[in-house]
């Protein structure tokens, strides 16, 4: 059985993958906690996701699901990797407030 | 029917996605991650990319949401973080976002006029499987995929290496 | 063929390399002979390469000697290579000569300084660099030694580095420098865009295909080589470094700021005159600036006090009349006064430096006087270039200047104003050196200090430098023979005995106004009698002539020099180079302060980029 | 149900990688079974670095596609893997006596450097877009952790939280480019791009044009170009200096053999598109990095600045998109590794233990009491700016001609001005050598092996200044 889309045109997979990225750009760009920076870097993340989904219906393929695979295999490296670097930070300083990180300035 | 189902799934997805910004609880941010990445997942499996859906929900909603809230709970953090401190700062940044967006709508929106990808190709009802994803994943993508495994050792001895608890 | 040439740059580097090293382990009297024999070798290797050309004129058409072959990319490639031909040899004869006399002089100057071997060590580096400057065959190697004479100047200038105004000034110099390396750097870029060759020989032979006279590009390219010319040979309005530069030792003003680095500029346009000969409009400007700096040059030199001062404006005055001359198509000309000044300009120098090493390190001529008797030798040498710089018949600069003055409105791109100008000043010549010997040598002493004349090491370069000073004048036209080759011509002489006779006595008038002005009492009773009565009588038959002549001239005179200084250097031109250094700084501030320290910004300027470039390619 | 096809596999093709791999985890294993004393460790790192060198010329006749076009061996991913090996062999030489003073005493970092080097190759010889991003990963979180190793040192801590967090977010918007270039083209193959550029037959143009800004984003984000450079001063200070020199060149190099594979290879037809953008962050970075140099005074933070600079001359290279340009790229970064590593060298020599002299003014008076350091740094640093005979000046002149070629001449002329303005705070540190009076008591222990990299890069400095036909030569090949 074929399955048709003819509903939703791709433009608004694409258009709703924006909107998340750019509310991923906005929560690093507002919050002040590690912590929910990162998320919002994952919020990114998965918008992207959404684009390579869509592209790959579109195009009646699978590159872009391996691809989003392979970004899901980075994200959980990264968030090991991350929230590691958040917790060594927070023995010598116990704060997740990106603000308070600025010994290093010119 | 689509439409029934993507509008309010994707109108959820950016609620959560919004949630997880404005959140003043690091908890409740991380609970709208969760609930955002279930709405993701609806939305590979109306793009039949079930696969994926099911990665979606296992690896980010399972295991790295997991890992968030253990670390969100092990440091113990309160909601100290007031989004709205700096108002003349936030206001400038709120407006550049905003000049982000619209560029970015813009842009797409003209995509969509131009009527280029209109039209969803035709797929088959395998699309989107185990079977169709892992046969590519074995065969053209073998290269990647085995590289994912060095990419997860690193981050592994990465994790370890700055999070173990011995001071040398 | 010339291949024995490379000891010309070899012998200097080793000195360099060897006196750096092992100088601080080495005797004085070892650093002393080692730092003159690597400049003498050079300068006997460059004889032996002036007696081949001379002999075989064939070979004065330039040979390019090649090491090997260095970079290449693509059509294009550098090679390590030498070009000995009239004119680069005619050169390293006065890098190699006067640089060998100078130190030889520099071993009794510096005696007594702590950092004997770093001096020569630094010396040897000049003459390496103004070697390479001078043997260069194409463009690139030209800026590699046009930067390298500029660190040179640098670390001379500020040799003495306890002293904070030495420091200050070897910094001004080598900003000026590095203003003019850029300048260079473009024009050469630009050639090689033209032409698709930085080599010497292959750039003059496509030139004259490549482009159309007053072209846009060959305009722009001879413009920014000027750029490095004017800012090397201090030149309007690049030149605020010079004066200062007298803060470092003598012999180094006397090497580099006075015969050979500041020559560079001459020398430059006189290699690149194919080019120039497409540039008219560039010739004009050249001969302009010169013109200008020239009097410009001799006005300042009217009032300062201090000897050295005098003589660095001097050095600009009569630099100026070089770019005179090879404004004018007269590149011959200009090399020939380039010699005699680098003779003159030396003694000068060196007589200045032993003045100052006599009366213990002072240089306001307003403490000296009477060092006539204390020291005989320094005086009669200082004489004998005080009048070869005026012009004094039969001296050396008697025979350059007067051609570079007549040909000033005799060639065919002067005129009478280029003409009127050099003559001022020249009068402007005689008056300001002769200021400076009646301050020094005649009067009454009027300090305590007793004078003494300096060692024969220092003496003896001054009387070889007075010999030549007095004879090479004669050699004028064995000067134009040998460089008629390269520059396809040979000089005019002019037949025009007013315009003649006027030149020379503008000279004579600076002179006569000088003794009007600066001798007192008995002695110029006494000069008078001896030498100009029947001048004296004219002049001086009324006292108070000497009250009119210092309101209509000397009054005025010193205003414009003073207002020129004032106003036009140090509010003009150091501030606006203060400006541009102020003005980096705070750029650079602003991008410190911009670097705060938080993620936050930084992303927040990561987005700015982003939505700047988004908005760009939306929207573009 | 049909059998699933074998899958395409070159192993030789993909013999440095699996050599640095295996030695990465041998230097893992081997440190669980030896003591205090890591330099066990050290050998079997370098030996797998020189292994990886030697495997890397197993293929010939190049290039040479494997894995279904995902990987290529051709000769740009060769020199490449030699300037990593050997920049990473630095980083591990360099580390040694560093490590021991400052007492950093994990086995792991060895390996991490290893891997990290296993990402740089992969990314040089990558042509699918999903390995670049698999690539630029590895190397990216082989960094963050480096830069963080100094687990109670705040400094170390907070340059790994920036660069992790800014790097995260790069990541995002270089991802975000690639989602659209492949879904404009429809593969994730460059040779399959290049092809589809080539024919016209890519979907959306202004989709495809939106993709490519967002990879220069991404991309410029990992080289540290203007606007994108913010984190580099930071993080250059906070990491130990070993890691420093280690990410300012490896890493670096990686990223622009990728950068130019992906702009100047695949798609050339569309380079006034990509040029334009290219060529304003060039110069910014150059401007931006020079002038923000002048005002520094920690060492550490005058190289980040200068190391802005510097990309912005190499980003020339990606624009004038030719084969010199490629050359020149690989000349330049060698000689760059020479001159970094000899600097932080230095660098590292005039520390002590707690106290690290990272101020410029502490390098007052070096010349009297180590003529020979200060000669050094002072080869490197106007090596850097680009003095001839000295291989920043070759690098610098091959960069140049490359852009010439294709008439880039008032973009050469702006790079050949910045080269000037850098000399100024390369002086600056070098009066200070040499004409200052030392503030204080030069304590310094002359390391033998961080002396051993020094006399390395001073010998590659100058030889590549000096005689840089056979290497300009190979890197044209």
């Amino acid at each position: 059985m074929d399955i048709s889309f003819d509903a939703i045109p791709l433009a608004h997979y694409l258009l709703l993958s924006a909107t998340l990225f750019v509310i991923g750009v906005m929560g690093v760009l507002m919050r002040r906690n590690a912590i929910v920076v990162f998320m919002s870097i994952e919020i990114m993340l998965n918008a992207v996701n959404i684009s390579l989904i869509s592209f790959d219906r579109y195009l009646n393929q699978h590159d872009g699901q391996i691809f989003s695979f392979m970004v899901m295999c980075v994200a959980a490296a990264e968030v090991s990797v991350g929230l590691a670097i958040i917790i060594a930070l927070f023995r010598n300083k116990p704060t997740v407030n990106l603000d308070e990180f600025n010994i290093m300035k010119s | 029917m689509e439409l029934l189902i993507f509008y309010p799934l994707a109108g959820l997805c950016v609620i959560f996605a919004l949630g997880v910004v404005f959140n003043k609880n690091p908890i409740g941010s991380a609970m709208s991650l969760i609930a955002m990445m279930l709405g993701l997942a609806g939305i590979f499996v109306l793009q039949q990319a079930h696969f994926i859906a099911i990665l979606q929900i296992i690896i980010y909603a399972g295991a790295i949401m997991v890992l968030f809230m253990f670390v969100i709970m092990l440091l113990n953090l309160k909601g100290d973080d007031a989004v709205w401190k700096k108002r003349e700062k936030n206001t400038l940044l709120t407006v550049l976002t905003g000049l982000l967006i619209a560029g970015v709508l813009y842009k797409v929106l003209e995509i969509t006029s131009a009527g280029e990808f209109d039209s969803p190709a035709h797929v088959l009802e395998t699309f989107g499987t185990v079977r169709e994803v892992g046969t590519i994943l074995f065969t053209e993508f073998v290269l990647p995929f085995e590289v994912a495994s060095i990419l997860l050792l690193v981050a592994m001895i990465g994790a370890v290496v700055l999070a173990k608890s011995k001071v040398d | 063929m010339f291949s024995y040439c490379w000891i010309i740059l070899f012998a200097p580097i080793a000195g360099f390399t060897i006196l750096s090293w092992y100088g601080n382990r080495m005797s004085r009297e070892r650093v002393g002979m080692f730092g003159c024999a690597t400049v003498g070798l050079s300068f006997l290797v460059t004889l032996v390469a002036l007696s081949e050309l001379l002999l075989d004129a064939e070979k004065q058409k330039g040979a390019v000697s090649t090491l090997y072959n260095w970079v290449t990319a693509g059509s294009f490639s550098l090679n390590l290579s030498i070009l000995i031909d009239p004119l680069s040899v005619f050169m390293l004869l006065i890098v190699t000569g006067v640089g060998f006399v100078i130190h030889v002089y520099s071993i009794g100057y510096m005696r007594e300084d702590p950092e004997y071997s770093r001096f020569f060590a630094y010396m040897n580096l000049f003459i390496f660099s103004m070697s390479v400057l001078v043997m260069a065959a194409d463009f690139f190697f030209l800026i590699v030694g046009w930067a390298l004479v500029g660190l040179a100047s640098y670390l001379l200038i500020g040799f003495w580095k306890e002293k904070t105004s030495a420091v200050l000034a070897a910094r001004k110099a080598f900003v000026m420098n590095v203003i003019g390396d850029v300048g260079m750097i473009i024009a050469a870029f630009m050639i090689f865009d033209h032409l698709g060759t930085l080599n010497f020989l292959d750039v003059f032979t496509l030139a004259g295909e490549a482009f159309r006279p007053n072209d846009d590009a060959i305009l722009l390219i001879t413009l920014f080589l000027l750029v490095g010319a004017f800012a090397k040979s201090a030149q309007i309005p690049l030149h605020t470094w010079l004066p200062d530069a007298m803060e470092g030792p003598t012999p180094v003003s006397a090497l580099i700021h006075a015969a050979t680095m500041v020559t560079a500029g001459v020398y430059l346009v006189a290699r690149c005159h194919v080019l120039y000969e497409l540039a008219p409009y560039t010739m004009y400007l050249i001969a302009t600036v010169g013109v200008v700096t020239a009097i410009f040059a001799g006005s300042m030199g009217m009032v300062q006090y201090d000897i050295k001062r005098v003589i660095a404006y001097s050095t600009m005055s009569q630099l100026g009349y070089m770019f005179l001359a090879a404004g004018v198509g007269m590149y011959s000309i200009a090399m020939f006064h380039l010699m005699t000044h680098a003779f003159f300009k030396a003694l000068l120098f060196l007589g200045a430096g032993s003045v100052i090493h006599g009366s213990n390190d002072e240089q306001d001529i307003r403490q000296m006087g009477g060092l006539r008797q204390a020291m005989p030798i320094t005086h009669i040498t200082f004489l004998i270039g005080s009048l070869a710089l005026a012009g004094f018949p039969l001296t050396s600069g008697f025979f350059s200047k007067e051609a570079i003055i007549i040909n000033a409105y005799h060639s065919d791109m002067g005129n009478i104003v280029f003409w009127a100008i050099a003559v001022l000043g020249a009068a402007m010549t005689g008056f300001y050196i002769f200021r400076v010997y009646f301050y020094t040598f005649v009067g009454q002493p009027r300090t305590s200090v007793h004078a003494h004349e300096s060692p024969p090491i220092m003496t003896a370069p001054l009387v070889l430098l007075a010999f030549f000073s007095l004879t090479v004048g004669f050699g004028g036209y064995m000067v134009d023979d040998f460089l008629a080759t390269y520059f396809g011509m040979h000089m005019p002489h002019p037949d025009d005995p007013v315009f003649e006779t006027i030149g020379v006595g503008a000279g004579l008038v600076g002179i006569a106004a000088a003794i009007v002005f600066y001798m007192t009492g008995k002695d110029r009773l006494e000069f008078i009698k001896q030498m100009l009565a029947p001048v004296y009588d004219l002049l001086f038959h009324k006292y108070y002539i000497d009250e009119i002549y210092d309101y209509l001239i000397v009054k005025p005179t010193r205003a414009t020099g003073a207002f020129m200084e004032e106003k036009v250097e140090r509010d003009g031109i150091d501030m606006a180079v203060d400006q541009v250094g102020t003005q980096v700084r705070e750029v650079s501030r602003v991008i410190s302060l911009w670097q705060s320290g938080k993620v936050r910004t930084y992303a927040f300027n990561m987005i700015v980029g982003v939505v700047i470039i988004l908005m760009f390619v939306v929207f573009q | 149900m049909e059998p699933i096809p074998a899958p395409s596999i070159d192993l030789v093709s993909l013999a440095p990688v699996l050599v640095l791999t295996v030695f990465g985890i041998m230097v893992l294993v081997t440190d669980l079974f030896i003591g205090k004393n890591k330099s066990a460790l050290v050998f079997i790192s370098l030996t797998g670095l020189l292994m990886a060198a030697i495997s890397s010329l197993a293929k010939y006749d190049l290039p040479v596609y494997s894995f279904n076009g995902a990987y290529i061996v051709d000769h740009l991913s060769v020199f490449f893997t030699f300037i990593f090996c050997i920049s990473s062999a630095l980083a591990i030489l360099v580390s040694i006596d560093f490590n021991q003073r400052e007492g950093i005493k994990v086995g792991e970092y060895y390996s991490l450097i290893l891997f990290c080097t296993v990402g740089m190759v992969l990314l040089a010889s990558s042509t699918d877009m999903i390995m670049i991003f698999l690539g630029i990963e590895i190397v990216s979180i082989c960094l963050y952790v480096l830069a963080g190793i100094r687990r109670n040192d705040p400094k170390s801590n907070e340059a790994a939280l920036k660069y992790f967090l800014l790097g995260a977010f790069a990541t995002g918007f270089l991802l975000y480019g690639m989602a659209l270039i492949y879904g404009t083209t429809g593969s994730t193959k460059l040779t399959i791009i290049a092809e589809m550029i080539r024919e016209g037959s890519v979907r959306s143009e202004p989709l495809m044009l939106m993709g490519v800004v967002l990879l220069i984003i991404g991309f410029g984000f990992k080289v540290a170009s203007v606007p994108f450079h913010m984190w580099a001063p930071d993080v250059y200070q906070g990491a130990p200096t070993p890691v420093t020199a280690f990410m300012a060149v490896g890493p670096k190099a990686a990223t622009l053999a990728a950068f130019f594979r992906v702009f100047a290879e695949t798609m050339p037809e569309i380079s006034p598109s990509w040029g334009i953008l290219l060529y304003i962050l060039s110069v910014l970075s150059m401007f931006i990095g020079n002038l923000g140099a002048i005002m520094q005074t920690n060492i550490k933070r005058l190289l980040a600045f200068s190391s802005v600079a510097h990309v912005g001359y190499l980003l020339i290279a990606i624009i004038a998109k030719n084969s010199l340009g490629s050359a020149s790229l690989m000349f330049y970064m060698l000689a760059y590794a020479f001159m970094i590593f000899g600097a932080f060298g230095i660098v590292i020599l005039i520390g002590r233990k707690g106290d690290e002299n990272l101020e410029i003014e502490n390098y007052s008076g070096l010349a009297y009491k180590h003529p020979i350091l200060a000669l050094s740094m002072t080869i490197f640093l106007l090596s850097l700016g680009g003095l001839p005979p000295l291989a920043g000046f070759v690098a610098k002149f091959y960069i140049f001609s490359a852009a010439l070629k294709e008439g880039f001449v008032v973009l050469v002329i702006l790079a050949v001005l910045n080269s000037a303005i850098s000399f100024y705070y390369y002086l600056k540190v070098v009066v200070y050598m040499y004409m200052k009076e030392p503030i204080k008591e030069f304590n310094i222990t002359l390391s033998p092996m961080t002396l051993f990299v020094v006399a390395i890069a001073l010998f590659g400095t100058l030889h590549l200044g000096i005689f840089p036909g056979p290497i300009i030569a190979l890197a044209q090949y």
